[in-house]
């Protein structure tokens, strides 16, 4: 195989820059020639070529189903792409209760919520409850962490309101659904609260969710996001780490 | 034979359980109503509609009463009464107490008999409506025939009734046999049902009677092109389980999620109020031969589905008995549960099969119906799509009732017009490659699938029995369901409950009793 | 549903024009938030937004695999697009020998044969052999066509031959492989053999295969192209339609 | 227990059949040799190279004696006299008859003592070099453990030697168990083995002794990093069946499709010359320990895998007569069938699992090679996914030795890298889910998918008692197989197949027969 230009990465089908994706998609035309090749068209407008428009299918109601191979021309520069990643060391639950007594010499208060309308506990269940997921203890069985779950659909102005009186080091928020990127304006009008009632520097801000990633979180104004397949330690990590950090400063 | 070994006594012995448990509320059926129950006697009648602003009028009728303290006679006698005494319509009563013209408990009392007279007039009309409406359906499927087994269930969810319309008419077209219409989340927690048609809402759109007509007419029309009987689906359950059930009936749908402790568990909405519309609710249903579907699966989201097994069986049972007490029949039962294990684990099938037997082995004549794999379904669509299979090939061995098909992209959005064309598409492959394998197998007396089965029936019955000793109110403030604790006197719709006085008057219940056979 | 504008044709997830998408696809990048954001950005050059990156996972040696979502705001004008197809009625075999004996007169001569490397019968078998294939008969079994099928991996030279030799009226020729297109360029080498050969216009030239269509058939000089789900019946009508228009002139 | 009912007296009735059939070949095997084995002999004896335009040295080694009329002692003497009388090497030997400056008939005769203690040399350091790469393979078993059952098998097919590298060694970290490099399709009729290491081909690239090292080099990398061993396989069938067994012999090779008779039916080789070729290639392989993979598959492509199901077993039986003949145990018989039933038929589930237990039933200790949906793959890849899936579930359950993984873009391409990776996937999945299923269930004895199987080989043993009434190459001259009629005097490759003289000598063959107890 002839050696990856780093700055030319092209999708790979079965040879090196042959840029072969495999696509799947409905229109509302018929089912016949005429249709399949509006289907190819719109590859063609997305620069695609060598079109393999190999199944189609009736939906009915005038749509059909298409799934299509072709070759994109579309490459992108790998050396120029740098994207925020949460970077502290992931310490494990003893590792981290270890390093706080040494290293912060007192409890921390972490306050979490699925904030707004949603109701999907499970993703901050698995950071924060004492069973936790996946073999990694929750927050709640840390010994020198307070955690607070406060569950699901919690108003926003009532998660800043807890972590105030609980003077917390940290607020954990789960955003699961993302229909019409409802997640990003949930998180936008909690950061929006907590500068306008000035308690954004005073403690970390910390999301999570299967859509979101610590660059998006960043841009929203947050110290750190996680994703999918995020664990306990992770985010402990992060917190005890950065808390640790700014103590210094 | 696909058949499991398990014990017909240890079968009596659980639902013996679960009927002591769902039958000590005669004091509650008998003693109370909601203001949900007396918003459906209006919506029964007849009232419908709703003020700019958007509150409905038999809430502001009910409401109205409430205000004036005579609540506890029940709104029939009010608002009949005030018929008879003025010569108004039932919406007329409606509507002047909505403009607050009218003070139902400022017009003079008519002869009793008059409005009794009045009343059964109306009963007999309402009534008769929903009759017409079950023939319809009956000659439809008679025409027909009847619906697979497993039907193939597909949701539509786009938040948009009219966009939801297109979907499903094109998923019948592909072989859907229900149409469930997803209704906006938390619907559950709204004291009042939203009026007319809906284009917004939130992994869904509102459950409302307007909604339900124009699915109901594209489902109609489809299904006669087809000469198929589609069936539609919507949700009951939550403040106003018995008025959704209501409009169901009115508008022909054919089955309802109504489960008798969903809303107690999951939404933390009043035990008692809860228990209380579920009872009426499911009445409407079996009058009208709604088919009601239960909510198991709502114990697997969250908890580990073999860890926590026992829970669906035990919630089945109670579900089961608290619908006898309704007078429905085994053939409208459909009781859920639901493919959550993970599928990573050694022997997920057999396990998966081992608790989708024991389902369709307690409740042999029922529609059950399965769930698919939600928690572990993950971006990747190819895998997910098999998982889908598994599930499809268990629902058809165990013959489940109803299918609810598994979307390849569960994990990622509401379901695309070609996911749900895929969905069907892998049920329909794997119902056909599998037909007729159960009639081919035979298990092991003493494997894994039937000791399996054993236990979690056994421990279901230890449950039960645990339930049934303190009282099921009792054990929900202890936190045995779903680990969550729900006393009583909290959570949310228990100021809409309230004692019946000496002259109370349900005329729909007590003549959907008689009729139901329930009065014995 | 708003209504459908033929003209401006676009994907449909679940609300229309939404232009939804799904791609799967590797990239020689690591399976981390780097290369994540590479498949993104691939995306993006491909005028795909609201772009969704559901899923990653390592193939290793350097490759990573993903499946996404997004928005493309690709259209197509619908009524702008006229395919070329087979238009000639579809006859079952009892009436096309009818036909053949009132319009034609006479019993039509058809070689069939994959040409080249191919050796893929089944396609050409399902058109020709007597059994035929979902409960059409072949051309072997029609009264007044004579079908000669000569198999796999059949030179252009000797299809050509025979053509000849038999006073062919219709010449088939299958062509199941298309790695590097070599359809395309066996398709090519026959046609302009018959050419050379005076032999163009002496019989039509039908082909068929999985990537074929009768658009790409027409472009590469045949009179018709037969796809995925043909049958028989619509080759023998073609056939039987067109020789006797052709006679009427 | 997943078990098949049929009665041992009927397998060894068929199985009857099939030993007579094979065993009659005595009068070929005793009395002649081909050009293919001649060559073969030149390889073991170290000959190797290509002149320029590629043709090899042993073809033109071998062409020369023929052309000389002296091949009928075989190569050995000729080419050992050579080296013995002028001190050369068996390469320069090779080299200068290319070169055409030696004339092996013109040699002055050398001492026969010294010939035939020279030949021993070479044969003993030869075979010497292959019992160590063997032993490499068992020390390798033995350190890491033995290969799982069914096995993960998964092709690379890019036509490019070093790409397909890149494939495989990924699709071994994705969980790979044995890779298949598919070459170059028809490289059967090809009379030589091409030479070095090649980056072309169609479907697949050239099955070349340069390409086996390279390929090897690599799976043992990454074998050793993962702390499995990777298994390798490609193909020895057609022209060069033996030449191809040697190569895969000294470059170790683990597994190497070898059909008794598909040379004839799916490629129109001379019958004689198969059965020659096949019968010193297998022992070959025998001798190596690598594993042979027969193509029954092949029948099902073009035929309806539920009419012709008994071809499978006919020609599973009669390969694995072959390969006893040829000194193969069981153990490394990996004879096949393929999972090619119309998805669209009902209970295609229970018809596969009836033919896949038939065939674990007969070989119940063979690494039976299991190929996936190809003919009803289609471009629907969500559909062809699902259609892989039920071919897992069944090569679990049945125990299948190794499960040739079918892709989801079967109807489209050769496999692409995240292909692999989804098949393999699925594969695990399926696997892992129904892992004991098979010990959970007992079959109906009257059931169907017992009756299925007991008829396909009550259908496969008459179909094999006709075939050994009239003589296997009477049978074949008569369109018995596969439909199509390949007369003994026809087909590719006859004019390679000559008479031995009384002087012949193919000492490879006679050690191995020895050593592989062949003598009795
Ligand atoms: C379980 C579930 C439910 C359960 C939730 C129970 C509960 N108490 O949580 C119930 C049944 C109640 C439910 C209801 C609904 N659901 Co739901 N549900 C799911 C499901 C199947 C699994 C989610 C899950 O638990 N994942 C497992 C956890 C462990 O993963 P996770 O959430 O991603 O969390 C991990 C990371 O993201 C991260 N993380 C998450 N949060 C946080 C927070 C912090 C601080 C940190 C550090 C990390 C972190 O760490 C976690 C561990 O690694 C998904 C489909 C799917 N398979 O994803 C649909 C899904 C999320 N639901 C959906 C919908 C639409 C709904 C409803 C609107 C349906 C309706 N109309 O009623 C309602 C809405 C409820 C609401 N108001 O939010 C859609 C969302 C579509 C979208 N993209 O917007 C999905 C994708 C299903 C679908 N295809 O339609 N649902
Ligand atoms: C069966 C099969 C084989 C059999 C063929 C047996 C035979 N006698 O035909 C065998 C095992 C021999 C084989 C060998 C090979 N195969 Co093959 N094979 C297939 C398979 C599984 C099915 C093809 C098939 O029979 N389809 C069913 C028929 C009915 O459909 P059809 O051919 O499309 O025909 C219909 C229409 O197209 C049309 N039609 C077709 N021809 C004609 C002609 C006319 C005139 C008309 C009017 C209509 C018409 O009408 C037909 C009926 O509707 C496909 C995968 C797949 N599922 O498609 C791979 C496939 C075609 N094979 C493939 C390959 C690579 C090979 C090999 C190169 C492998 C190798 N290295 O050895 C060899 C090459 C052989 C060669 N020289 O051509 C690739 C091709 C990749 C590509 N796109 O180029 C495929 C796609 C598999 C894969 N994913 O790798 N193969
Ligand atoms: C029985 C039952 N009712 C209702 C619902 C959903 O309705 P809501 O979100 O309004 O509670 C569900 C959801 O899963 C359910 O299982
Ligand atoms: C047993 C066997 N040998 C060889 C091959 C392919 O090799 P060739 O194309 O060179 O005949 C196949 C193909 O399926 C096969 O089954």
């Amino acid at each position: 195989m002839s050696k990856i230009d780093k700055t030319q990465i092209r999708p790979y089908g079965d040879t090196l820059n042959d840029g072969r994706m495999q696509f799947s998609f409905s229109l509302p035309v018929p089912c016949d020639e005429q249709g399949k090749e509006a289907a190819r068209q719109i590859l063609v407008k997305m620069g695609v070529d060598d079109i393999d428009v190999c199944y189609m299918n009736d939906l009915h109601e005038g749509f059909t189903h298409f799934i299509a191979y072709g070759n994109t021309s579309a490459s992108v520069d790998l050396t120029q792409i740098n994207v925020k990643v949460v970077d502290t060391n992931v310490m494990d639950m003893y590792e981290n209760e270890d390093f706080i007594d040494e290293q912060i010499g007192r409890t921390i208060t972490v306050i979490g919520a699925c904030i707004e309308s949603d109701a999907h506990t499970v993703g901050i269940d698995a950071i924060m409850n004492m069973k936790g997921y996946n073999h990694r203890y929750g927050l709640e069985r840390y010994r020198n962490i307070n955690a607070i779950n406060m569950g699901a659909q919690v108003p926003c102005e009532e998660l800043l309101k807890k972590a105030r009186e609980e003077n917390a080091d940290a607020i954990l928020v789960s955003q699961i659904v993302t229909q019409k990127d409802i997640h990003i304006k949930n998180l936008t009008k909690l950061m929006e609260m907590a500068e306008a009632e000035g308690l954004r520097d005073k403690m970390l801000f910390v999301c999570g969710g299967p859509r979101l990633s610590h660059e998006l979180a960043v841009e929203l104004g947050y110290d750190a996001g996680f994703g999918t397949g995020s664990y306990s330690t992770d985010v402990a990590s992060f917190i005890s780490i950065t808390l640790a950090e700014r103590m210094k400063k | 034979m696909l058949k499991l070994n398990i014990a017909p006594e240890k079968i009596g012995q659980a639902r013996g359980y679960a009927k002591q448990i769902a039958e000590s509320f005669d004091w509650l059926f008998k003693g109370y109503s909601s203001v949900a129950i007396e918003r459906t006697i209006l919506r029964l009648m007849g009232m419908d509609g709703a003020i700019e602003g958007g509150e409905p009028i038999p809430n502001l009728v009910v409401d109205h009463l409430k205000e004036k303290n005579i609540l506890n006679r029940g709104v029939a006698y009010w608002v009949v009464n005030a018929m008879v005494a003025k010569g108004m319509s039932v919406q007329e009563v409606g509507d002047a107490v909505a403009q607050g013209d009218l003070d139902l408990s400022q017009v003079e009392k008519a002869d009793d008999k008059l409005v009794l007279a009045k009343l059964d007039e109306l009963v007999v009309k309402s009534l008769a409506h929903i009759k017409a409406q079950k023939g319809f359906r009956d000659n439809k499927f008679a025409e027909y025939g009847p619906r697979r087994r497993p039907a193939l269930y597909v949701i539509v969810a786009t938040g948009n009734i009219y966009e939801d319309v297109t979907q499903a008419k094109a998923a019948a077209r592909q072989g859907a046999d229900i149409i469930a219409v997803i209704r906006s989340t938390a619907q559950s927690l709204l004291d009042y049902v939203p009026y007319g048609a809906t284009t917004v809402g939130f992994g869904g759109t509102f459950a409302t009677q307007e909604n339900f007509k124009i699915m109901r007419k594209a489902l109609d029309e489809v299904g006669d092109e087809l000469k198929r009987y589609i069936s539609l689906t919507n949700y009951a359950s939550g403040l106003c389980m018995p008025e959704i059930a209501a409009m169901g009936a009115i508008e022909r749908l054919d089955v309802m999620l109504n489960d008798a402790m969903y809303g107690i568990l999951f939404r933390d909405i009043n035990p008692k109020r809860t228990i209380l519309d579920q009872y009426f609710s499911r009445m409407i249903n079996a009058y009208a031969g709604i088919e009601i579907q239960t909510g198991e699966d709502n114990y697997l989201t969250t908890s580990d589905a073999i860890e926590k097994a026992y829970t669906v069986t035990a919630s089945q049972l109670i579900n089961e008995q608290f619908a006898y007490i309704s007078g429905l029949k085994p053939e409208k039962m459909g009781l859920g549960h639901a493919h959550e294990i993970d599928p990573t684990i050694e022997n997920s099938f057999s396990y998966e099969l081992s608790h989708a037997l024991l389902t369709s082995t307690l409740f042999p004549t029922a529609p059950t119906k399965y769930m698919p794999p939600t928690k572990f379904a993950s971006g990747n669509i190819f895998k997910t799509n098999l998982m889908d299979a598994m599930f499809n090939f268990i629902g058809q061995v165990t013959n489940q009732g109803v299918q609810l098909l598994g979307m390849l992209t569960e994990a990622i959005h509401t379901p695309h017009l070609a996911d749900r064309a895929l969905a069907i598409e892998n049920a329909n492959y794997l119902f056909a490659a599998t037909k007729d394998f159960a009639k081919e197998i035979t298990l092991d007396p003493d494997g894994f699938i039937n000791s399996r089965a054993n236990e979690v029936l056994d421990e279901a019955t230890k449950f039960l029995q645990r339930v049934s000793e303190q009282g099921l109110f009792n054990a929900m403030r202890n936190g045995e369901f779903a680990d969550i604790k729900r006393p009583e006197e909290r959570g949310k719709g228990l100021e809409g409950v309230f004692q019946r006085d000496e002259n109370y008057l349900n005329p729909f219940m007590e003549k959907m009793k008689e009729e139901l056979g329930l009065n014995k």
